[in-house]
């Protein structure tokens, strides 16, 4: 009993070691896992499947360094998925990193798929002004963006010729540590476009709720929608390379929880 | 060469950070401040040249030249968005109020539209037929959707606040409001996980096969 | 739907007529019957251990700036204090955000003389560490360590930081409370703390311990709100039972959007 | 009067966006006449939200300079601070203006390969505090704990492939991933959905405050 005991007295520095061992170990020895598809990813895909080429996406990606693990694959995956269907869309931000991001993220992809800036995607860089902004922007296009971020005015694109208001959209993408709901309620109420969110993880329960009524057209959910993504496009990106540290990491965790009540009940015991 | 340079510099800057695992040091106090640094820099110069230039500066400027009567607009933006920098004076913070009741208030007058836009298909996505018949797995669904009515009412019943429930019964409900919450409580917490992970695994892996070039890949 | 529909500007219309209409009959004087939280019990709990221990108190405000979350906990700090002032207790508070210094510091000399004791009052106690949250945060738990405050209040808008700071403080087996709108970091609360009020709650509480009569106006003028929603659920649900079973159109949702 | 001009600016910045969602989209035989106004005013909030984002910016370096000016201990680190403001600036700038192969390295080594790895790494150690939290902190002590922990249990090893890979052999409902969906889809969508109309109640009585300055504490003297 006693040395159940101890079990709830692991010094942090020997977990922080475990963790560190749990997480290597993928790098050196190969695992290969099953992944489950969840609805929700599901139907993001199907959603972009169904869409039309006439109309362009907008793909919002507010997100830096500090969430990277977990975005970059989705927007990798995601912006994989339009190309590859040959869907326009224009990148922005409502952070000032995020569109330097979302822009590398892009060059790669479109030299895959032989796409050209301008013509397939562009990117109007940084807005600020949520709400404010999503909602002339809902108006007006090409007056609330004006210019690229290269500083090109958008009347020069050639793929945002003929593009005014919300209704040349097709769907919107926003991927964000936590996704801004006023897309939903400045965008989708009024005017009934699609969107899809990308999130990380942890506030992701806070979003499922909008899935149920219909409100989300998809939603990743932080690495395990990516790889859930990458696995429906057929390809073996970030997110698969990821999700099998991910693996030990959250076996690790509630081993450690089961450990560390199974000696918090010894200790009781021995009281 | 360059690449050389920069998983270099890269991996030092990892592992300085990372040094503060065995206490809070020089060397990490160091980074700590370039990397503010660099985040403050990087973020004034965006919103100048991606924000404020494009939308305001070449459009003030256009106007004067043209003559365009609507410039007093963008010198009224001006006007309004220094009032912000107000906030560090004691003497003169009042300035500040006006730029910040504009603000208040462009932001009341929106949570209107803002929270009925997100809430009423809310509402009516959670009329659930507590009894379906004649569908496969109709003990399930019924059971799912009765439950979330159930969860629903219980949940917002603990957060009433001007009245107590008389019966005894009823007063199980809030109790079991919060019991529900735990759940989701949980699902936060077990989320949780994934994203803290996220960045940290990215980490390691870029020490283990950019820097030290060990695994495949 | 662009604009709201009349089903919508009659919720709006209810909805604010209820919250004004509370707010002015507080505001006239009239008390208000707000309910008393189990959270409460708990707050008077571990004042009376800090004064058995004859410990300081420990009470954070949390991330926020000037804003009403954190003027709501201010109301609870203001309580806490004269409290324990009148048993001769010192509270310590760490401060996030620069602005927030001098309203607490005028609250506290308040609070102490109020109680009694304004010798009790030092500035020493009102601490600002840094408002960079990993430094705050460090900074928070090393004074738990050093002082060994008998309770901790965590009340306000929390980061990350919430699991090392409550981490902290049950490691030095005091008593904790916390309150937080921020719902990501409740779990880590429950966890640690003694008993975590939740969302709401912490207005709530603050309007039971304050005489704010817009808060508690406009807190009870809420509950029509909530009631309302519930309201529409159940009938709403029933409808659409008798939707699928009967056959018939579901008049609730006809309703809503008219 | 300072306050009542503050007030009334409130006020009347509210009215702008309520008035346009309350008003029906045709009365009588006119249209909205405030929406076509929402493309402009939204243009001009952009700029007026694009000088806030200085603010924070200017009081950390006015506190970093006076760190600097008094002498405080650490402020060497502020002088490290402004260096390396002043070169992502300048990198960022000629990056965008006149990218030369010059200013692309410049921008590379601070952007790519210094702020996002420091940025990550600061954000990474919360993985461990979090893992030795989680040992430490999640002991099933009452009943609100045990389903809180069981919970958090399912939902951790249903979002990983290694929650199939452990259950693959059980039927389809007893696999945990699917167990994590229905949490996730059905008892948390439902007790979360109850949170947001609580928030959603709470956030228009607070915009009534605010839009009609009826916070106290608030008030300018």
């Amino acid at each position: 009993m006693r040395l159940l005991a101890k079990l709830q007295e692991i010094p942090y520095r020997v977990v922080y070691l475990l963790v560190l061992v749990a997480i290597v170990l993928p790098f050196v020895i190969e695992l290969k896992l099953p992944v489950f598809v969840s609805n929700e990813t599901l139907m993001a895909y199907n959603t972009i499947e169904q869409l039309p080429d006439t109309q362009i996406v907008i793909f919002v990606s507010s997100w830096d360094a500090g969430i990277k693990g977990e975005l970059w694959p989705q927007t990798e995956a995601l912006m994989r998925h339009l190309m590859q269907r040959g869907i326009k869309f224009a990148i922005m931000s409502q952070i000032a990193q995020g569109a330097s991001f979302a822009e590398e993220i892009a060059e790669r992809v479109a030299k895959l798929y032989n796409k050209k800036y301008g013509v397939d995607w562009c990117n109007w860089g940084f807005l600020t002004g949520d709400a404010a902004m999503i909602q002339a922007l809902a108006k007006n296009i090409p007056k609330t963006v004006q210019k690229d971020f290269r500083g090109t005015p958008l009347t020069d694109i050639p793929m945002m010729q003929g593009i005014e208001d919300i209704s040349d959209v097709s769907l919107i993408i926003d991927i964000d540590y936590g996704p801004r709901p006023e897309w939903i309620s400045f965008v989708h109420g009024p005017y009934g476009t699609p969107i899809i969110f990308g999130c990380a993880s942890i506030v992701s329960s806070t979003l499922f709720p909008y899935i149920d009524s219909g409100q989300l057209a998809g939603l990743l959910v932080g690495v395990r929608g990516a790889t859930e993504y990458e696995s429906l496009l057929g390809y073996r990106g970030m997110g698969h390379k990821l999700i099998i540290p991910q693996s030990l990491a959250h076996l690790l965790i509630v081993i450690l929880v089961l450990l560390g009540n199974i000696g918090y009940l010894a200790a009781r015991k021995l009281q | 060469m360059n690449l050389e340079l920069f998983i270099w510099v890269e991996a030092i800057c990892t592992l300085a950070i990372f040094s503060f695992l065995f206490r809070e040091n020089p060397v990490y106090r160091l980074f700590e401040h370039i990397f503010l640094g660099l985040t403050i820099g990087f973020v004034l110069m965006k919103t100048w040249l991606e924000v404020l230039k494009p939308k305001w500066w070449d459009r003030l400027i256009y106007c004067i030249e043209v003559g365009d009567p609507h410039f007093w607009i963008w010198i009224i933006a001006f006007i309004l968005g220094m009032m912000w920098y107000f906030q560090l004076s004691r003497r003169w913070y009042w300035i500040s109020r006006i730029a910040i009741g504009i603000s208040l208030g462009v932001g009341a007058g929106m949570e209107f539209k803002n929270q009925f836009m997100l809430i009423m298909p809310q509402i009516t996505a959670s009329f659930k037929p507590i009894l379906v018949r004649n569908t496969q797995g109709m003990l399930q669904f019924s059971f799912n959707n009765f439950f979330m009515v159930f969860t629903i009412v219980a949940v917002l019943s603990y957060f009433f606040f001007s009245f107590e429930f008389k019966y005894k019964g009823m007063q199980l409900l809030p109790r079991a409001g919060r019991l529900l919450l735990m759940i989701s409580f949980g699902a936060f917490f077990g989320n949780t996980v994934m994203t803290r992970f996220a960045v940290f695994i990215d980490r390691i892996q870029f020490l283990i096969q950019q820097w030290l070039h060990i695994g495949g890949g | 739907m662009e604009h709201a529909n009349w089903a919508i500007r009659f919720l709006i219309f209810l909805l604010c007529a209820s919250i004004l209409i509370r707010i002015w009959q507080a505001r006239k004087g009239k008390k208000l019957f707000i309910r008393r939280l189990p959270g409460l019990d708990a707050i008077d709990e571990a004042i009376g251990r800090a004064t058995e221990l004859g410990k300081p108190i420990l009470f954070s405000l949390g991330l926020g700036g000037l804003n009403p979350t954190t003027f709501a906990s201010m109301s609870v700090l203001r309580y806490v204090t004269t409290t324990a002032a009148k048993y001769g207790l010192r509270v310590i508070v760490p401060i996030f955000r620069p602005e927030v210094y001098p309203v607490v510091e005028d609250l506290m000399r308040e609070a102490y003389t109020v109680a009694g004791r304004p010798d009790l009052f030092s500035p020493d106690d009102i601490r600002f560490f840094s408002d960079q949250q990993s430094t705050w945060a460090s900074a928070v738990a090393g004074t738990m360590e050093r002082e060994r405050p008998a309770a901790n209040f965590f009340f306000g808008e929390y980061g990350f930081e919430s699991l090392i700071i409550a981490e902290t403080g049950r490691h030095i087996g005091a008593i904790q409370i916390a309150a937080t709108v921020s719902y990501y970091q409740i779990p880590f609360f429950i966890l640690a703390c003694d008993y975590t009020l939740m969302g709401e709650e912490l207005y709530a509480a603050s309007a039971y311990l304050s005489d704010n009569p817009v808060l508690r106006g406009s807190l009870v003028g809420q509950d029509l709100g909530k009631i309302l929603i519930t309201l529409l659920i159940v009938l709403g649900s029933i409808g659409a039972t008798f939707a699928t079973l009967k056959g018939i159109p579901n008049w609730i949702l006809e309703l809503l959007k008219y | 009067m300072r306050g009542f001009i503050i007030k009334l600016l409130t006020f009347l910045a509210g009215l702008f966006y309520f008035l346009e969602f309350i008003l029906p989209a045709k009365i009588g035989r006119y249209n909205n006449p405030l929406t076509p106004y929402i493309q402009p005013v939204g243009e001009f909030l952009i700029v007026f939200w694009g000088f806030a984002i200085g603010v924070g910016a200017l009081s950390l370096m006015v506190s970093h300079y006076r760190k600097i000016k008094l002498k405080r201990p650490g402020w060497a680190y502020s002088i490290v601070f402004f260096i390396s403001m002043i070169a992502m600036m300048i990198a960022v700038y000629l990056n965008s203006t006149h990218p030369t192969p010059k200013a692309r390295f410049m921008y590379e080594l601070l952007f790519t390969h210094m702020y996002m790895p420091l940025g990550a790494t600061i954000f990474s150690l919360l993985a461990l505090f979090m893992a030795s939290a989680a040992y430490r902190g999640m002991k099933i002590r009452t009943l609100e704990g045990a389903v809180m922990v069981l919970s958090a249990i399912i939902v951790m090893l249903g979002q990983v492939p290694i929650g199939l890979w452990l259950t693959h052999r059980l039927p389809a409902k007893a696999q945990l991933p699917r167990i994590s969906a229905w949490i996730l889809n059905v008892a948390n969508t439902a007790a979360y959905r109850a949170v947001i109309f609580g928030i959603a109640v709470g956030a228009i009585a607070m915009a009534i405050r605010v839009w009609l300055s009826l916070e106290k504490e608030m008030e300018v003297k």
